[in-house]
Formats: structure tokens, sequence, C-alpha cells
């Protein structure tokens, strides 16, 4: 029972990590820095409840922060491909230009600086607490899926090997006939698109969206990705790990055994330390930031 | 020289309204709590007043007292900071524009080296809530509600402001139930935790998932989550600040209203009617600055006995005779 | 412009006209025209950065042409990309690998063309093809390896492969020998004859005329970005192409100058000396694998060998730009082995690194800056830079080597590559020095630059100084040296007197076909 | 020469054009006309001493920060953690001046305080600094992970040992206060700017006597430029990565002397939120240069400022959008510009 719960709430912190590390994991695999995660995801939060506030339905909100999502990386991806901008500045500015900008049209749209109104969302009335009521939140399970299905299309199809190929060595992707630029914006638009489904999770589940409600949240996805060394799958233990170690601080908060600041840590620490080669060198893509000639 | 504030503050007449600078705490406009509470005032003393409001939302830390100083330096009759956080600016900025008046949501009473309470500057006026009161009596009427004997609390930032509330919910619970367990929890340390729904949710579901049946918060947007969570569960949450009844009706057993839309409309009037003056303003249960809801929304969630049991509460501590802490 | 009419009466398989191609300033080929026939290996030559690279890049579709046509089977494919060379057969094995490391040798072959099922790549498929096509042509690889661990001869059989398998009926080969032992070009040779029966086009760019007059049935000269002269090999001697290339008439049999006659047995006093160097390379453990050797005085060592044999990694452990695994190195008597670079120069020691682009020479810095690059302490008072003191160097050195523009203030970035080479040789021998390792000290340089600096060398040896040279150029090396040692695999192969050494007694030392002591 | 001037000066007007275009739509959705909304930003900012005075005060802190990412990327380094680097200079600083006797004056307390702020920021500086010098370790993720360790770190510090109940800050600090220029320019009233101010255009003149001047400066830029020749030309290059990194916190950390001791006299819980990354966008538009970092600090200390004065027309929230446009536009021109301007001197 005590488990069942851990368990259930591990995993729905976990899901906006999922998505938005498969995200980090495929942008990073084809030589994009993922360091816009945390826009995409607060914008893909705000395209989310906004769409599913007009329509009327959170699937349309799904789409919205879909949208919003491949919008802004793409911005992102124009800026570091077309236009050879630094990945790190754009990366950074684009988090900026979201927060800025969702509560700007906040204002204009809601005359609020911190909320919107109440957004038709995917949490059940009176489903509960456990496993069952996850089950019945379709993001979950896309949740999930996300990490599966990155895992595939990254090992097992031919648009994969050239995100591999272009990460590591544009060059040689170029010689044999690979558009390197195209495999990239299309990985941008993935990552996009994924982190903007983990931010809409947030939204839809919450039923409103909040100013900077992602609180950092792209930040440990993005550490996921590298703790998890690039791969989907350590990239998703990454983040069930983050998770659980949210869940225990949550869980033993009452009790106050450390406090919740250095719970907090843990994942910003742990990326360090694998950063620093402790637990098995992290080698990032060979050509990641690095813009083709 | 700016004599301009000096004579709108002596004001020649009503025909001119009340300029009215209004500064917002961090979570800014649309909290659905707090702030939104001050600039409610506000617009009803601009549509019944005919004040004039100005409206401003600092960014960083350091925004603060700029904020305030445009104002001021706009000839505004009445300058308010919106929360705690505007205690040391304000006083200060006081005594730089005496001819000016100033008010504080939550004004934070310095102590001096002998414990006794510094009292604000003369045009400064500290709005005092007596949160603790209200939330003594949502408490004991949470603790009549439950049937597992076990009720949560979800505080926003782990400060002391929050921490009065926690306090009064504590005291409140255990009047009526000594044996009844509380579990509180706080979503952070930093001004975040005010912001973070997602975490609010969390909470709150673990809360319940422990057993909880009522859940009151203290957290700003973060009690967003808290709704959310007693929505998807079926069980109780409290609101705080506003009636945040409509966040999740039927769930909302009630809420702790505090009166800043009334404290504030109340500085605009004294205002114009010129009988503003500096000190610190308590609103209380006596005073009708903090309470709890209980209309056509709730009045079916609550049983008679256990509204009787809780206006007699009231009226206990109206009367002085339950003495509420304020501290944890 | 073009001389010979290409021989035979085989359709033309490749005919690129009057090609511009400009990178920045730099005008990479300035209307150069070359006709290839079907079933020909074509030889392209010309001295570095005359333009072949950029114009077999050209035909491969990575790069469009300023100006100029293309015409492959005769169609006119102008300025197509990668993706349609590839698909009408025209292949590309690049000076620096195409392959991506991190990758299997099977997922590498499929890159770009990757065939599948039901949406999934099939690897089973290409790992089956591949093991066929490698049957049939003879090049063995273990599709399931990762590209990573491949030695240098595997990687290149991989190039090959990876082009035949995209079906290339037209194989360009950019400078494939260079890495590659002895044996592994025969085999090379092997598949390309096989290839020319089956009636494909190949186009080979090499340096080495010996390989050429072998293999090739045409040659295409380049100088300068034009093609200056098309050959038929059987008409031509190696002394005619060299001619061509260079543009004036150049000795090869070299003049050895003075050389010295100082006979094998190690000087009492050496000025360098090394003794059992191990050093790991960034490919392969022990690259430099117990090497021993001292110089004396006013001598010059050659080191002749196949590059990638260990002569980068030895250089650079001897400049403390690598660390070493075991061994000892002393300057003047004087223990280095783990002295860093700077107490390195402070000790005697001076370096013309191989690569003036990425280690020589900060571009973006001016010339003024580069000539102190290395001695920056001795421009220092206190903590501040003396401009004066740096300025005044420049003046003189600009003034010695002849170095242009004649401004200090101008950025290295914008010299030709022959006035950037002198900077370097500038600046390393005016400091104080007993020990001169000179790595390629001509790579890329113009013939009156390359006499120069070979009357430096010759100079400094003269001085009474020690010079460790290490060039790709057999020539150069037996024209320098007054005792040569040829290394291979990682080891002195052998460590002759001048006297004794020529191109043919080398020759199976730099293939591994002879070992001495 | 004219060349390295468009250079610089060109991204800066795209990027100019570009805000003013987004920032007119903005406020015209927001139903206001853009020149009026324009004209009250210039006059909250420049157009009265108490303004302008805000935005000297807010030019301190982000010139600071700004050369810290600036020296950073002069190395080749990317400094994101100029933002917990700030703040726990600010911290050591303000301890220090918790614990120096009440009433030394500034002129003693001065040196302590800028040693104490400088350290803080080194330490949390070097830390990437050696592990990028030791393991490799990329210093974007590692200082961004920083940033949340140390920032919790202070947090927990000051909430549990030293915060004044009530407040979110330390108790006040009455040890030498460093003096606020309304002290000596009267005008000046009631705004935060203070002699830090000047310590702050000191030490850009500095930045640049040590990056042009000297000989660390000298293997600094050619560490930046190109670490293979810089190790050829007897640098330590992992020495200079890791004391680049020390000293960029070091630059970030005395800039949180401004807050702290130069403004509120005490340090406060997050009293440097934001100024570390616009301290990047400071050094980008900047061109790494400390003249262009002290001259894009002013810029966009003025739109902050600016924010501040229209916010009662319109939500402050049209500067953020702003400042990110700049750093975009002026990211994505700077390549574009520098090959635009090749191809024309080759032509
Ligand atoms: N991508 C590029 N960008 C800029 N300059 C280039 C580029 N590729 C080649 N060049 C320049 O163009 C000129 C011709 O280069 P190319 O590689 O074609 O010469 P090459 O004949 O193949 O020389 P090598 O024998 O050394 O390989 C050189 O000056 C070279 O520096
Ligand atoms: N980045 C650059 N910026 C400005 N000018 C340049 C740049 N690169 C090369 N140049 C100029 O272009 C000219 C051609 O360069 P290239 O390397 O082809 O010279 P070169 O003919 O090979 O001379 P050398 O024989 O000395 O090597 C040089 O004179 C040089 O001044
Ligand atoms: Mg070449
Ligand atoms: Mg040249």
């Amino acid at each position: 029972m005590i488990v069942l719960a851990f368990l259930a709430q591990t995993l729905r912190i976990a899901i906006p990590y999922l998505f938005a590390a498969s995200g980090g994991v495929i942008s990073e695999r084809s030589g994009l820095i993922g360091l816009g995660l945390e826009g995409y995801m607060l914008g893909g939060a705000f395209c989310g409840a906004v769409a599913s506030y007009y329509s009327g339905s959170p699937w349309v909100g799904l789409l919205g922060a879909v949208a919003g999502g491949a919008a802004l990386a793409l911005l992102y991806a124009l800026t570091a491909i077309r236009f050879r901008a630094d990945q790190v500045v754009v990366g950074i500015a684009v988090n900026l230009l979201v927060t800025g900008a969702t509560r700007f049209f906040l204002r204009l749209a809601f005359h609020s600086s911190a909320n919107s109104p109440r957004v038709p969302g995917f949490g059940a009335e009176q489903s509960g607490t456990g496993l069952a009521s996850l089950a019945r939140n379709p993001l979950i399970w896309l949740g999930i899926l996300a990490i599966a299905v990155m895992a595939w299309l990254l090992y097992r199809t031919p648009y994969g090997l050239r995100v591999r190929a272009a990460g590591e060595h544009p060059e040689a992707a170029l010689s044999v006939g690979v558009p390197v630029d195209r495999v990239r914006y299309v990985a941008a638009a993935l990552s996009g698109m994924l982190a903007a489904l983990g931010g809409a999770y947030l939204a839809l589940d919450q039923h409103q969206f909040s100013a900077e409600m992602t609180a950092g949240r792209g930040f440990i996805a993005l550490a996921a990705t590298i703790f998890g060394r690039w791969d989907p799958f350590r990239a998703a233990l990454a983040c069930l790990f983050f998770a659980a170690a949210e869940t225990l601080q949550i869980q033993l908060q009452g009790a106050q055994v450390i406090p919740s600041q250095f719970v907090e840590m843990i994942p910003y620490a742990l990326t360090i330390v694998a950063l620093a080669g402790v637990v098995g060198r992290a080698v990032p893509p060979a050509a990641l930031g690095k813009a083709t000639e | 020289r700016p004599s301009g504030s000096a004579q709108a503050a002596a004001g020649t007449g009503s025909d001119r309204g009340v300029n009215v600078g209004l500064v917002l705490d961090i979570g800014g406009l649309g909290d659905k709590s707090f702030n939104d509470g001050a600039y409610r005032g506000a617009v009803r003393a601009e549509k019944e007043l005919g004040a004039h409001i100005r409206l401003i939302e600092p960014g960083e830390e350091s925004d603060r007292e700029s904020g305030l100083r445009l104002l001021a330096a706009q000839h505004m009759d009445l300058v308010i900071g919106v929360g705690f956080i505007f205690t040391d600016d304000v006083t200060q900025l006081a005594k730089e524009y005496p001819n000016i008046n100033f008010a504080v949501v939550d004004y934070a009473i310095a102590t001096d080296k002998a414990g006794n309470p510094i009292p604000p500057p003369p045009n400064v006026a500290a709005l005092k809530f007596k949160e603790e009161e209200g939330s003594f009596l949502v408490g004991a009427l949470a603790a009549l509600v439950s049937r597992s004997k076990k009720v949560g609390f979800v505080g926003g930032m782990d400060v002391p402001l929050i921490q009065k509330f926690e306090a009064g919910y504590k005291a409140g619970v255990r009047s009526v139930c000594p044996n009844c367990t509380v579990i509180s929890q706080y979503a952070g340390v930093t001004p975040i935790a005010f912001r973070n729904p997602g975490k609010g949710k969390e909470l709150a579901l673990s809360q319940y998932q422990q057993g909880v049946d009522v859940i009151y918060h203290a957290s700003g947007s973060t009690g967003l989550g808290v709704f959310e969570a007693a929505r998807q569960t079926g069980k109780y949450a409290i609101g705080v600040d506003a009636d945040q009844y409509s966040e999740a009706p039927g769930r909302v057993l009630t809420s702790m209203v505090k009166g800043v839309d009334v404290a504030v409309f109340d500085m605009v009037k004294r205002v114009r009617d010129k009988t503003f003056s500096g000190g610190i303003y308590t609103y209380g249960l006596a005073q009708n600055g903090v309470g709890y809801v209980y209309d056509e929304h709730n009045r079916a969630l609550i049983p008679d006995s256990v509204r009787a049991r809780v206006e007699q509460l009231k009226g206990e501590i109206i009367a002085g005779k339950i003495p509420v802490p304020s501290t944890r | 412009m073009s001389s010979v009419e290409s021989s035979a009466s085989a359709p033309i398989a490749i005919r690129l006209s009057d090609i511009y191609k400009s990178f920045g300033p730099v005008n990479a080929n300035r209307g150069a025209s070359i006709q290839v026939a079907r079933g020909e290996i074509h030889a392209l030559v010309g001295e570095n950065g005359a333009g072949k690279s950029t114009l077999m890049r050209i035909l491969g579709g990575m790069y469009a042409p300023d100006a100029g046509k293309m015409e492959v089977n005769g169609r006119d494919v102008t300025g197509w990309t990668t993706a349609e060379a590839i698909d009408a057969g025209v292949g590309m094995v690049h000076q620096h690998f195409m392959l991506v490391p991190t990758l299997t040798v099977a997922e590498n072959m499929m890159l770009g063309r990757e065939p599948t099922s039901r949406g999934q790549l099939d690897s089973a498929r290409v790992a089956r093809e591949v093991t066929e096509l490698s049957k049939r042509t003879g090049l063995a690889v273990h599709p399931q390896r990762k590209v990573a661990d491949l030695s240098v001869g595997e990687a290149q059989r991989v190039e090959i492969l990876k082009t035949l398998y995209r079906g290339a009926k037209i194989l360009i080969l950019d400078e494939p020998t260079a890495v590659l032992s002895p044996p592994e070009i025969d085999e090379l040779w092997r598949v390309l004859r096989g290839m020319r029966e089956r009636g494909e086009t190949i186009v080979l760019i090499t340096h080495k005329l010996d390989e050429v007059m072998e293999i090739s049935d045409t040659i295409t000269v380049m100088r300068h970005g034009q093609t200056i002269a098309q050959l038929t090999t059987t008409e031509t001697t190696p002394a005619a192409i060299a001619k061509a290339m260079v543009g004036r008439d150049v000795q090869l049999a070299t003049h050895y100058g003075e050389t010295s006659s100082r006979s094998l047995e190690l000087p009492s006093a050496s000025l360098l000396e090394v003794r059992d160097l191990v050093v790991d390379g960034p490919r392969r453990a022990s690259a430099v694998d117990g090497v021993g050797f001292s110089i004396a005085p006013g001598e010059i060592l050659g080191i002749a060998g196949v590059e990638g044999n260990g002569q980068t990694e030895l250089l650079e452990a001897l400049a403390g730009l690598r660390p070493v695994r075991s061994g000892s190195t002393s300057v003047a008597g004087r223990d280095i082995t783990a002295l860093s670079v700077k107490s390195r120069g402070d000790a005697g020691l001076s370096h013309i690194p191989e690569d003036r682009h990425a280690r020589g020479l900060v571009l973006d810095y001016t010339i003024a800056e580069n000539l102190i690059l290395g001695q920056q302490h001795r421009f220092t008072t206190g903590v501040r830079l003396d401009n004066d003191a740096i300025i005044d160097n420049a003046r003189r050195q600009i003034d010695a080597f002849d170095i242009r523009p004649a401004v200090p203030s101008v950025p290295a970035r914008a010299l030709s590559g022959g006035n950037q080479q002198k900077i370097v040789i500038a600046r390393e021998m005016s400091r104080g020095f007993q020990v001169l390792l000179a790595a390629q000290p001509t790579r890329g340089v113009d013939v009156g630059a390359i006499e120069f600096i070979h009357a430096r060398l010759r100079e400094t040896r003269n001085a009474g100084k020690a010079i460790l040279l290490v060039s790709a150029d057999l020539a150069e090396v037996l024209a320098l040296s007054d005792r040569i040692a040829v290394m291979y695999g990682g080891k002195f192969a052998a460590v002759l007197n001048r006297r004794d050494a020529s191109e043919e007694v080398l020759g199976p030392y730099m293939t591994g076909a002879e070992h001495a002591a | 020469m004219r060349r390295t001037v468009e250079e610089a000066l060109l991204p800066a007007l795209v990027a100019l054009l570009v805000a003013a275009v987004v920032g007119d739509v903005l406020i015209l959705s927001f139903g206001q006309s853009p020149g009026s909304v324009y004209r009250l930003l210039i006059d909250g900012t420049w157009g009265n001493a108490y303004g302008f005075g805000q935005v000297l005060y807010k030019t301190t802190t982000l010139t600071f920060t700004g050369l810290a990412v600036a020296i950073g990327l002069r190395a080749g380094l990317f400094n994101i953690g100029a933002e917990s680097q700030l703040a726990a200079g600010g911290f050591l600083a303000g301890l220090a001046g918790l614990m120096l006797p009440m009433g030394l004056p500034a002129l003693a307390t001065l040196p302590i305080y800028i040693v104490a702020a400088a350290a803080g920021g080194a330490i949390v500086g070097g830390i990437p600094g050696v592990l990028k010098a030791r393991f490799g370790a990329h210093e974007v993720i590692t200082t961004i992970m920083l940033n949340f360790i140390v920032l919790a770190l202070l947090n927990y510090l000051t909430a549990a040992h030293l915060k004044v109940e009530g407040t979110l800050h330390t108790a006040e600090i009455h040890a030498g206060a460093l003096p606020r220029l309304s002290s000596m320019i009267g005008a000046f009233r009631g705004s935060a700017a203070n002699v830090v101010l000047f310590l702050a255009l000191i030490t850009a003149a500095a930045v640049a006597w040590f990056l042009f001047r000297t000989r660390r400066g000298f293997e600094l830029r050619a560490t930046g430029l190109q670490p293979a020749a810089a190790e050829y030309g007897g640098v330590n290059v992992g020495g200079v990565w890791w004391r680049t990194m020390a000293l960029s916190g070091a630059l970030a950390g005395i800039g949180g002397l401004n807050y702290v001791l130069g403004y509120k006299h005490y340090y406060e819980e997050s009293f440097a939120s934001g100024a570390g990354f616009l301290g990047i966008a400071v050094a980008i538009v900047g061109r790494n240069n400390p003249i262009g970092v002290v001259v894009a600090a002013f810029v966009f200390a003025t739109m902050s400022q600016g924010g501040l004065a229209v916010n009662a027309v319109v939500p402050k929230q049209i500067v953020d959008v702003l400042q990110a446009v700049v750093i975009i536009a002026v990211a994505a021109s700077v390549p574009e510009v520098r090959r635009l301007a090749r191809a024309r001197s080759a032509a």
C-alpha cells in the first residue's frame, strides 16, 4: 500500500521529466544543446492551457501545447542552424523569452500575471490517488510511451541513425547525402513538442496555467539527459530516480530528516558527479553545440 | 518642491479623487488570493470613492523600493505595499515623504532589544491581520468535519507569516479534538514556493493518501494544486485569503477569508475622509477582518451542530476567553 | 589549358569545365577543368593547397561550384548534392575519414540510404550484403564492430566498401595511401584494378609520383587552383610531372648540401638524449613504443616514415604536449622529462609544430603577438607585457624572414600559408635554444619559401645546435639530415648514416618489411 | 579598423530594430500607443535624477556579472553561474559585515568586503573550473547545476541560521556602510546608486588592462581562441581554465556588494535573481569587451528600470520579452555580420 502510493507519486512526478528528457535526448543526440527545454515546457504549459480553455477540450489543449513547443524549438533551431548563433546564448534567451511572454499574454488574455482561469484537463474528479487513477490520465501513458518511442526512433529507424550521425560527425553524414540541417530541425521540433507535452501535463493536471509553473523542471530533465548519458532508457531511469528523491522528500517532510534544500540539490549534484566521471564518463555527442559549415 | 502631494493629502474637496498607488507582492495580479484581495479593495474604492488606482508589479528585489518611490514621486495620496516584504522599504520611505500616506499589508512589527514593539512611522498604517484567529476557526471546523480524525496543512514558503496560519489552525484542531493528527507541510523555502501548484498537488495527494480528509492551505498559487487534489480524491480542502469556493465547487469546505480588500478600501476611505492616521490597525475576528465562509455554497457541507460549535468558539475568541497562539 | 586529349575512344565519365570555387578570400579553384574517360584510373596531382580536394568535393556534391560546368556520363550535373551524386554512382573516399566513430561498420555503411523493413532499419540485410560485398572485393570487415575500434587500414577499407555498397561506378579517392602500410597499399591497388576491369572509373589524388606511375592511366596536374596539364602516364616521367606541379625545373635527385660525415657512434656530448620513450596516442596505446636516440651538437637527425607511425606522438611528447608513459628525455644534460612546456623552452628546446593552424599560431592574434607566443614571459615587465619590445621584436623578425605583409598589427589569419609558416619558423629560430624539433617545416609552403626554410635549418645546424626533423617528404629528410631514422609502428626500424641512405634503402624499413636494431 | 567598428555596431543596431518592432506589436496589442510608452520609459529612466540613479545602480550589478561572463568567454568558457556567484559574493560580504565591529569607517571595511565577496564568487566559480580542468566536465552544465545547489545552500544557511524573524534578510550591518551617490550629488536622493558604481568602472578598466596588457591576459585570450596553440605556447590550459572561472566568479561575487553593502546593508534572500542571466546578455551585446560591457549594462539597466516606469500602463513583462529578443537578435546577427564583412573584404 505504502509502496504503491510511493510508486504512484514517483510516476506522477516523473511524467513531465520523462517527456522533457526524451526531448532532451533527441535534441542533444542531433547536436543541438537542450538548454531551452525549460522554455519549451513552460510554453507548452501555457499554450496547452489556453488552447484547452478556448476549445473546451484538453485534447485540443495538447495540440496547442505541441504547436507552441515546436514553434519555440524551431525558433531556437533557426537561430542556431541558419544563423549559427551560439546555442548556449539562444537557449537561455528562449527561457527568458517564454517566462516574460507567458506572463504578458496571461495579462493580455486573462488580466492576471499569475494564473489562468480553470481550463478543461485530464485529471478526473474523484479518481483517487492510487495507480488506478493514474491509468485514467492519457498523459501518463503518453509519457511512458515517449521514452519507448524515442528509443525505437533513435536506434531502430533510418531517421534515428541520421540523428546519431548528425550529432557525432555531421560532415560524415553530409558526405553520404544526409541533410544534416533538416535532421536537426526535425529533432529540435520533436524535442520542443515532447517538452511541451511535459508542460501540458502540468497545466492540464492542474486545470490551469500558473506563471513559472515548471519551476526548473526543464533543467532537471536536462540533468537526466546527461545523467542518462544521452540514452532514452538510462535518461528515463534518471528521471525516475530524481522523482523518487522528490517523493521521498514529500513523504519524509514531516519527519524533518534532512532539510528540504538538500533534497532539492540531489539531481543537480548527481549531474555534476556524472560529468566529473565518477560513475562512468559522460561523453557528449562530439558535435554537440557546433554549427555545420 | 513636491507641494502637490501635500495639497492632495490636505485635500480641497472630494471632486478630486484620491490617488492610490498599489505595489503588489511577488505573486502578482491574479494569484486568486492575497494580491487579488488587495486589488479588489482598490477597484471597489475606485468605483465607490472615485479613487484613481496605479498598479505596479515589481520584478527583482531592488524594484520593490523603486516601485514605491515612483508612486511617491507621482504625488500619490496613499501608497500601499502589499506584503510583509515591503515593511523595511516603506518604513524608510515614509520618513522621506512625510506628506504621503503609506500602508503595508501584513506589516512586520519589529521589536527593540527589550522586546517591545517598535511602532511604525506616523504616516504609515500597519495592517495586521489575526490570521491565527481565522485559522483557528477553520481548524476547529476541519476537525469537527473530519471522519478520519486526520487533517492536513499545506504552507507556501516556510516563513513566520505562514507559520501563523499553521499555529492557529493546529490550535483550532486541538481545541475540539485533542487526539486528532495534523500533518503540516511546506512547499519550499523560497518565494517560488507560492507559485508551484504541481508541488502543492503532490503534497496534498500524499496527505490524502495517508488518510487526511481535510487540508487547509496557505500557499498562494501553490494551493491551487491542493484544490486539484481535493477534486481528484473527493476529499475536502479549505481556502485561504479569499473565498476560494469556485476552485473546487463542492470540495471546498470553507475558506479562511482575510479582509485585505476591506482593509485596503478602509485605508482609501480614511484618506479621502482625511481621517487617516498612522499606527497599527488590527483586523481580527472582532473587527470582521478575518473570518470563515459560511454561505449557500458550503452550507450543505457543514452540519448545523458544527456551525454552532464554531460560532461559539468565535464568540469566545472575540471575548478573549481563548488565547490563540501565533507561533508554532 | 588542357593539352592532351585522352587517347582512347572510351566515353567520357567525368567532365568538369572551368570550375571556380572560393572560400572567403581563398580561391581554391580558379578555372579548373578535368576530363576522365570511363574505365580508367586517373591520377590528380598537385602541391598542397593546389585545390585538388576542393575540385573533387565539388564533383562529389559536397560543394557547389561558384562557376563552371559539371558533366557526369554526359549529363549536366552542375551543383548537384551529395545525395544526387551518390544516386548517380559517384562515391568519394575523403582525405579525412568520413566515418562516424560511435556507429558500427554496418550503420556507417547504410547511413544516408538506409534499407528498411516495416519502417525499421533492416540491419540484418545490411550485414548480409556487406559480408557478400566484402567477399567479392576481398576487403575484409566486421559489420558489427564499432568504427572507433578500427585501425586506420580497416577504416580505409570501410570507406571504400561504403562507396561500393552504394553502387559507386565512379570512385574518387583522396590521398588514400598516406596512412596505409605497403601490404595495405597493394591490396588497394588490387581492388582498384579489379574495378577498372569491370569498367568502373577511378580518380586518385596522391602526392606520391611512384604511385601515379604504377597505377594510373592518365594524369591531371593542378597548381594554384588551376589544372595546368593533362598527361598520359605511359608517355610521361616523374620529372615531367614534378615540373608541371611546381612550375619550374626541380631536381628530383635532391642536392644534399654539404652533408656531414659524422659516424654513427653516439657522440660523447649529445644535446638531445632520449631513452626508452613510451607514449600513448589517441588511437592506440604505445604509439611510441620504446624509442631511444641522441643528437649531437651540429647534427640533424631526420625521421622518415609513413604518417601515423608515432612521429606526431614522439614530437609532442618531447615538446611536453603529451604525457609519456615511461622513458626519459634530457636537453644539454638536463633531465626535462617532468618539465612543463614553458620550462622546456627555457631549458633550450624549440619546436616547429606540424600543424600551424591548430598549434603553431593563434590565427586571430597579430603577427607581432604570434611572434612571441611561447616566449610571452620574456616580453614582460612585472605583470605587464612590454609592447615596445614586442613591436621591436616583430619588426626585426619580419625583416629577417621576409614576412609579408610587413605590418606587425595584421592578424595571422590574413596571411598566406607560406607567410604563416615563416612566422612560426622566425619565432622558433630566434629564441635562445639548443635543440630544435622541426615537424613538417615546409608543409604547404611554396618552393621559394622551402629553399629559404631549408637554408635556415642548415645554418642552425652549422651553428652547433641539434635538430630533430620529422617530415613526410622523404626527399626533404634526405636533403637535410646527417642521420636518418625510420619510424615504423612506434619504433625506430632503422637508424642510418646519411651516406648509407637512399629512397631504395629506406623504403623497405618504412613499410615494415625490414627491421634493424 | 572600420570593419571592426561595423562588426561591433551592426548587430546592436539589428537587435534594436527587431526589439523595436516586437515592442511596438506588444504595446499595441495591449491597446497602448508605443510612442507614449517609450516616452514614459525614457522619462522614468534618463528623464529624472532618481530614475537615472536607479539605472546607474542596476548598471553596477550588471557590469560585474557582464564582466564575469565576458572574461570567461574570452578564455573560451561559458559561465552560466554568475547568478549564484553573485549571491555567494553578497552572502560572504554580508557575513563579513555582520562580524566586523560597528562603526568601522568605510575606508577600512571596503577592502575586507571586496575580498569576502570575491572569495564567495571565486569558490562557486572555481569549482566548475576545476571540474573542467581536471575531468573535462562541461562548465555550461556544471555552472547551471551549481546555481541550483548554491542558491539552495544559501537559502538554507539564511533561513536556518541568519534570518531576522519576520523577514527574509539577515540583521542589519553596522560596520562601515558604503556611501550612496546621493551623499555626494543631492539630486540622486533616494536612488540606490552607490560608490560600488565606481568600483565597477574601475574593475572594467582593470579587466581591460588585464586582458589586453598583461601576460596572463595574453595567455587567457590565446586559450580562448585556440587552446591547442596556447598549450603549445607554454600555457597551462587547465590552469587558465580554473583560474579564469575563479576570477569570473570573483567578479560576479563583487557585484554582490552593490545590493548588500551599497544599498540594503543586509543580505537578503534571492537578491541576485535575474542579474546573473542578464550578465550573459550584457557580455554578448558588449562583445566581451569591458567597455562594451559597461555600455551594454547601462542599456539593459535602462530597460529594466524602464519596465518599472511603464508598469502602470503596460505589463513590465514586455521588457523581459524585449531583453530576450535583443539577446537572440545579437546572437543570431553576430556570425552573419562577420561572414558578410569577410566576404566583402574578399571582393
Ligand atoms: N572548407 C574550406 N574553407 C576554407 N578554405 C578552404 C576550405 N577547403 C579548402 N580550403 C582552402 O582552399 C585551398 C585548396 O585546398 P584543397 O584542400 O583543395 O587543396 P589540396 O590540393 O587538396 O591540398 P592537400 O594536398 O594539402 O590536400 C587551400 O588554401 C585551403 O586552405
Ligand atoms: N582570412 C583571410 N583574411 C584576409 N586575407 C586572407 C585570408 N586568408 C588568406 N588571405 C589572403 O589571400 C591570399 C592567398 O592566400 P593563399 O594561402 O592561397 O596564398 P599562397 O598563394 O598559397 O601563398 P604562399 O605561397 O605564401 O602560401 C594571401 O595573400 C592572403 O593575404
Ligand atoms: Mg587535399
Ligand atoms: Mg599556400
